[in-house]
């Protein structure tokens, strides 16, 4: 599945000219508050008429311009979360729920209802009306909205934004499944770089209505332009791996990486899965000596390939650890006093628990 | 439905009859074993409803003028048209100024109103209006009354004017003069002073009913007379 | 005779007028419910036409309006004829005519207020539902009407009401036959007319508002209820 | 004389229907506005009561409207007597008690529309409004009344569009006068009445519907205006 | 200045019923989605009014149940950012922002509204209305709107959700700020740890309509119970502690606490401040000897005082490092390797930039 978007839009000043191609998986948009996210968003949902563009979808062209093709929103089978929620308010939750069944072919069975509700946690609220809920759970229907709707592609929107962590938690977990064993394609836009190092197969980051850059998650989230969008504390790189064993009684992971392997606690994986692994910068502790007796398990040897300073008393470097980059950001004053320099040999901590899981 | 109510007999009669003819109707019903219904509306609103093909059998306007206006278009039989009643238009005073006046060439009836309003029919448009205002040019005193006129849209209002003390002196319908105890007659307009007033009776032209005819005939027969006197129309023969 | 109850005619008026009061208001929904999305969201030439057509009835004074549907709809006029040689409808001086008299004059009150609800329609919920594949048709009925339904009530109960309150029109158009077409204002107004009709009007009127009253009542519960459901906060 | 040009009577009742209609419209808004707000907002015994009689003009035939007004506001009836005793004003057959009588039958359009417009207000911006220090007297003047507008924009032409064309409650109670009580409704009504009189009358309708439908494009146009600004989207 | 809340609410079958205090500065309300944190918010703003109950704010009561006393909201002054932005659609986003202004005898000066639409970046957008806004523009309005009212207590629900990280940073040490300099009480939802971290004094934690925890944020934030609202990885310590120097050369904190100090990078802060370092457990390594040439600038001695498993494979280990206590979060297998055990002196290593700004 190919989803090529390329389309030019005016709205008042700000004008929206990108273009890009996303595959299967997450594709995640990443931008500042008003890059034109959302607008790209409404773009493929039907929403919004481009002035200028096109939209293909699988080989199913949606929007052409040029041809004057423009398939109207609900012939799309694209499932829309809105960063406002948007639920009906004459509907019970349950109704809200259902709305999208009604109009499938294919309607999800209704244990998929019963599944969607318990993982988000909205089963005593079925009979209210969305004028009697919390924020949370307002965003928390409209995600099971969507998602009951069979979807072709599922178009997010900060869904998680209003949900606590630990609700977080569960719900990611579930898109991973979608986004795995459904194969959903999904257009995700978030501000967490955590949570799109765990789901996003490309990232594509906004810059004022145009593409600043675009590529797999692992490219993307390693260069430090990304900080335009993020925090500049969430640098860091995104590894991919395989795992090669998982230790039950200790619930660890191992990753086999290019040339080494780094541990990882989490509940079991299938051996030979390919996963993925978030190293923030700033997790990295570099040593010029191999460390004895630390609690963290994953020390990686490697040598500096590049060092970049910055105005904040910070110095990004960069580490290759047999074939895989590592980016670590030190103090300046450590970068004196280890005498770091590009080329030399160093070791890279990386504390176990730090690491997103999958 | 239409149906049976094509057996019935069709009255459109002036909204001023409806109490003697309601009584009328009901005796001819109750002596021939026929049924009839009756349509009381503004004698223009009934008039143009014949015109655009009203499944009416009888027409009894309250002036001449509707009538004049349907026989022009060839929509009544006219060997049957009729003078049905006569009526009289009257002076009439609110309660607490019960003195006679005498109705005569150049009485002082602005005096009289003192500076309150005439109340009398749309002098253009309610016949009655009409009949009041050609008395009083007759009787040279519609010059200084015009502009104290106050029109109202039937004779019943003009009543309910003075009987609300709206207006000191009004003039209507003996008729309707009559029956409000808020009002007094304190004159009666000659009879010479305006056109005669005649509420004229006609078949129509459409009419296929036959028991229509006969309908026309008790409404203009003796036994009829008493209820429309009771009302104080003059019976035309 | 006890002064309260009612002759037979008056029952018949009655029983006339509400099943008037009733098809005009049914019978005109439709088309209004279709003429106010078409004022509130259409973008055509000939729009303000259309809403001044709408308004016509109220603008005219009614005897005009009568007149008016006695010449389109008389059996002489372009539309009776039509109507009565394609159809075999009949309108002139039946009650069918008194309640598209009815229905022509309460036009503008629904319109009104079924477009100022659909005005106030979050258009971004028609959207979410259109993402959830629901068509235009299938999100009009599901998520619009139910939306708009307190100004569908409030235009309901505009239309009753003035329904019950016509006579000017009605009365030009269909006469005021009683059985057929005599409604309570027009018997209220014929009894007005005469001498001593006054005692006679004035207890129609009464049993006019006190029927108009409980329709007012029943809607007012509706939109309570319906309201209730929809309630924010 | 040409086809159209107007007698000076006929002006007369031109430039009177404006003043009439528009201080009919304009005299009878702000009540309009409380008695919506009171209607959509209020809880207190007797609301279905003030319902039902800001419904009254829509039930009555207009004539018993204007009966009413006349048995209350005459120079005999209650209000009128005290009008008269305290403030010197006198409305019976002036173009004053033509403007009252178009208020009241305009009253119930003009309420509905306004009432609809608020109970559609979203109560968290009020309450935002509060937070930030508006008094509920300021929060109305600033956030809801400025979200209403639409409605009080119908209602406003609703009650024009009536009172162009009523003339029922009008003649009943202040009569038909040229130059002081005459409608342009009232006099197309009297044009009626006589044989011959089509022509005039449909002469005045002309110039009834080209002023009403002005008001009308006014009206849209403000509408319009005032809802761009509120466009979400 | 104090702030006693104490509240029965019903709403439903959601029963509310909580009493807390809170004084100045920022007292943050964590609990997961539906709790009850903004039918809380709610009953201080005078939104609800509560079936019994009594909130005072210095000493001027606002609501009590029993004498029938309740200040209607217009006279609260109390700044209500809402949890759904809540603009007014009418209005020009200038408009919005002077709302508030209006209405206040002590109205702030101009230079104030530059300076809020410098911070919030919504220059470009005041003639705008909140129509033509995207999601992440009309939170900051409304951020700025609540900012200018110039209210005697700032209620926050979950004001920055909605902005990139980005953002965040910039609008966070202006809430410093204001809590700081202009004294200004903070009543603030969030559901991110580190946001709370960073700004609350207290910190109450909200379960299912009761109060679960309430202390000051250094205690509550180190309680494991936190994780009902929050990440599992987001629980650490609370430290307090005074600037004892500031090296500008390597933009470099030394913080002084209770008998050590530990050094953050960052940017210029007068010496003497009292600042707060929030530590998290997966931050900290472990070293049963003093690790040589590492990036790390902080390695504190301590002993371990408390040894907590789970079920997820890591082991909580409580460290006391010269009266100032840490956690650390290692993995099970790590554990075993250096058989640590209560009572053992151990090295807490930390990454300097892995600490929380101030
Ligand atoms: N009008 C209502 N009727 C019934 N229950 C309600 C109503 N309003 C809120 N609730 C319930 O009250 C509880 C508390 O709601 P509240 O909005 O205070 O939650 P919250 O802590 O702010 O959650 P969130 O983080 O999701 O915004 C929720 O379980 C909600 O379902
Ligand atoms: N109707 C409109 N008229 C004018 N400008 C608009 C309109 N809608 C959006 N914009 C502008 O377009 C830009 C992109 O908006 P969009 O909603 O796509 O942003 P976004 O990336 O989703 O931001 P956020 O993260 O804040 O939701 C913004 O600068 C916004 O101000
Ligand atoms: O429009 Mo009227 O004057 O209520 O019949
Ligand atoms: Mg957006
Ligand atoms: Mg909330």
């Amino acid at each position: 599945m190919t989803l090529n978007f390329e389309a030019n839009l005016t709205l008042g000043k700000f004008a929206l000219d990108v273009t890009f191609t996303s595959g299967r998986g997450v594709t995640a948009l990443f931008g500042r508050s008003g890059s034109g996210k959302t607008s790209i968003i409404r773009v493929i949902a039907g929403l919004a008429r481009p002035e200028k563009g096109m939209l293909v979808f699988d080989g199913d062209t949606l929007v052409d311009t040029n041809r004057g093709i423009f398939v109207p929103k609900h012939m799309r089978r694209f499932g829309y979360i809105f960063q406002e929620g948007r639920l009906f308010p004459h509907l019970t939750v349950q109704q809200n729920l259902n709305y999208g069944r009604w109009f499938n072919r294919k309607p999800k069975e209704s244990d998929e209802l019963a599944k969607i509700v318990e993982l988000l946690g909205i089963g005593p609220l079925l009979e209210r009306r969305p004028g009697k809920l919390s924020g949370g759970e307002k965003q928390r229907v409209a995600i099971g909205r969507a998602l009951l709707s069979s979807p072709r592609l599922l178009l997010m929107d900060e869904p998680l934004a209003a949900l606590d962590e630990a609700r977080k938690a569960e719900v990611l977990p579930y898109l991973e499944v979608l986004r795995d064993e459904m194969k959903l394609p999904i257009i995700y836009v978030s501000h967490s770089v955590s949570e799109v190092a765990r789901l996003a197969d490309r990232v594509i980051v906004i810059d004022d209505g145009r593409v600043a850059m675009a590529g797999a998650a692992s490219e993307v989230l390693s260069q430090p332009l990304i900080s335009v969008a993020a925090d500049r504390r969430e640098a860091g790189t995104l590894v991919e791996g395989k795992v090669l064993n998982y230790d039950a009684k200790h619930k660890l992971v191992t990753v086999g990486l290019k040339k080494s392997s780094i541990q990882i606690a989490g509940t079991e994986v299938a051996i030979g899965k390919d996963v993925r692994v978030h190293i923030l910068a700033r997790d990295v502790i570099l040593s010029t000596v191999r460390p004895e007796q630390l609690s963290a398990l994953n020390i990686l040897a490697g040598s500096i390939t590049a060092v970049r300073g910055d105005d904040a008393g910070t110095v990004d470097i960069h580490v290759d650890c047999g074939g895989t980059p590592i980016l670590a950001r030190i103090t300046e004053l450590s970068y004196e006093r280890l005498a770091l320099q590009q080329g030399m040999p160093v070791f890279a901590i990386i504390k176990t628990v730090a690491l997103e899981s999958l | 439905g239409r149906a049976q109510a094509s057996e019935k007999v069709t009255v459109f009669a002036a909204a001023s009859l409806k109490n003697a003819l309601d009584k009328v109707t009901a005796v001819w019903e109750k002596e021939t074993g026929h049924e009839s219904v009756t349509s009381y509306a503004a004698s223009s609103a009934l008039a143009k409803q014949i015109e655009a093909g009203a499944p009416a059998d009888i027409f009894i306007s309250a002036d001449m003028d509707w009538m004049d206006y349907l026989a022009g278009k060839n929509l009544i039989k006219p060997d049957s048209r009729k003078n049905l009643l006569g009526n009289r238009i009257v002076l009439i005073a609110s309660r607490d100024r019960s003195d006679p006046v005498k109705i005569e060439k150049g009485f002082d009836l602005v005096t009289l109103l003192g500076g309150g309003r005439l109340a009398m029919g749309s002098v253009d448009s309610v016949p009655a209006g009409k009949y009041g205002k050609a008395a009083l040019e007759f009787l040279g005193v519609w010059r200084f009354v015009a502009d104290r006129v106050a029109g109202a849209e039937s004779v019943r209002a003009a009543l309910l004017l003075v009987s609300r003390g709206e207006a000191p002196y009004g003039i209507v319908y003996q008729t309707d003069a009559a029956a409000d105890k808020g009002v007094t007659v304190v004159g009666t307009f000659p009879e010479d002073s305006h056109p005669a007033i005649i509420y004229p009776i006609a078949l129509l032209d459409e009419s296929k009913n036959a028991d229509a005819a006969s309908l026309v005939d008790f409404i203009r027969s003796d036994r009829a007379a008493p209820f429309f006197e009771m009302q104080g129309f003059t019976v035309l023969r | 005779m006890s002064w309260f109850s009612l002759t037979n005619d008056e029952w018949t008026a009655v029983h006339l007028s509400l099943r008037i009061a009733s098809v005009a208001m049914l019978a005109s929904l439709p088309l209004g419910i279709l003429v106010a999305l078409l004022l509130a969201r259409g973008r055509f030439w000939g729009k303000s036409l259309l809403n001044g057509l709408v308004h016509l009835p109220l603008i005219l004074p009614p005897v005009v309006t009568g007149f008016m549907l006695l010449l389109l709809f008389g059996r002489r006029g372009p539309i009776g004829t039509l109507l009565a040689d394609q159809f075999g409808i009949i309108l002139s001086f039946r009650w069918t005519g008194a309640a598209l008299a009815c229905g022509v004059m309460g036009f503008p009150l629904m319109v009104r207020s079924i477009r100022l609800s659909i005005e106030a329609v979050d258009r971004g919920l028609e959207d979410a539902a259109g993402t959830l594949g629901a068509s235009p048709m299938w999100v009009f009925a599901t998520v619009t009407l139910p939306l708009i339904l307190p100004g569908i009530i409030a235009g309901m109960i505009l239309s009753f009401a003035k329904a019950m309150g016509e006579f000017g029109a009605t009365i030009t158009f269909v006469s005021n036959i009683p059985g057929e077409t005599q409604t309570l204002s027009s018997a209220i107004y014929s009894f007005l007319q005469v001498p001593g009709g006054d005692a006679a009007a004035f207890r129609l009127t009464i049993v006019s508002v006190i029927i108009s009253m409980a329709a007012l009542l029943a809607s007012e519960f509706m939109a309570y209820y319906v309201g209730r459901r929809v309630d924010v906060e």
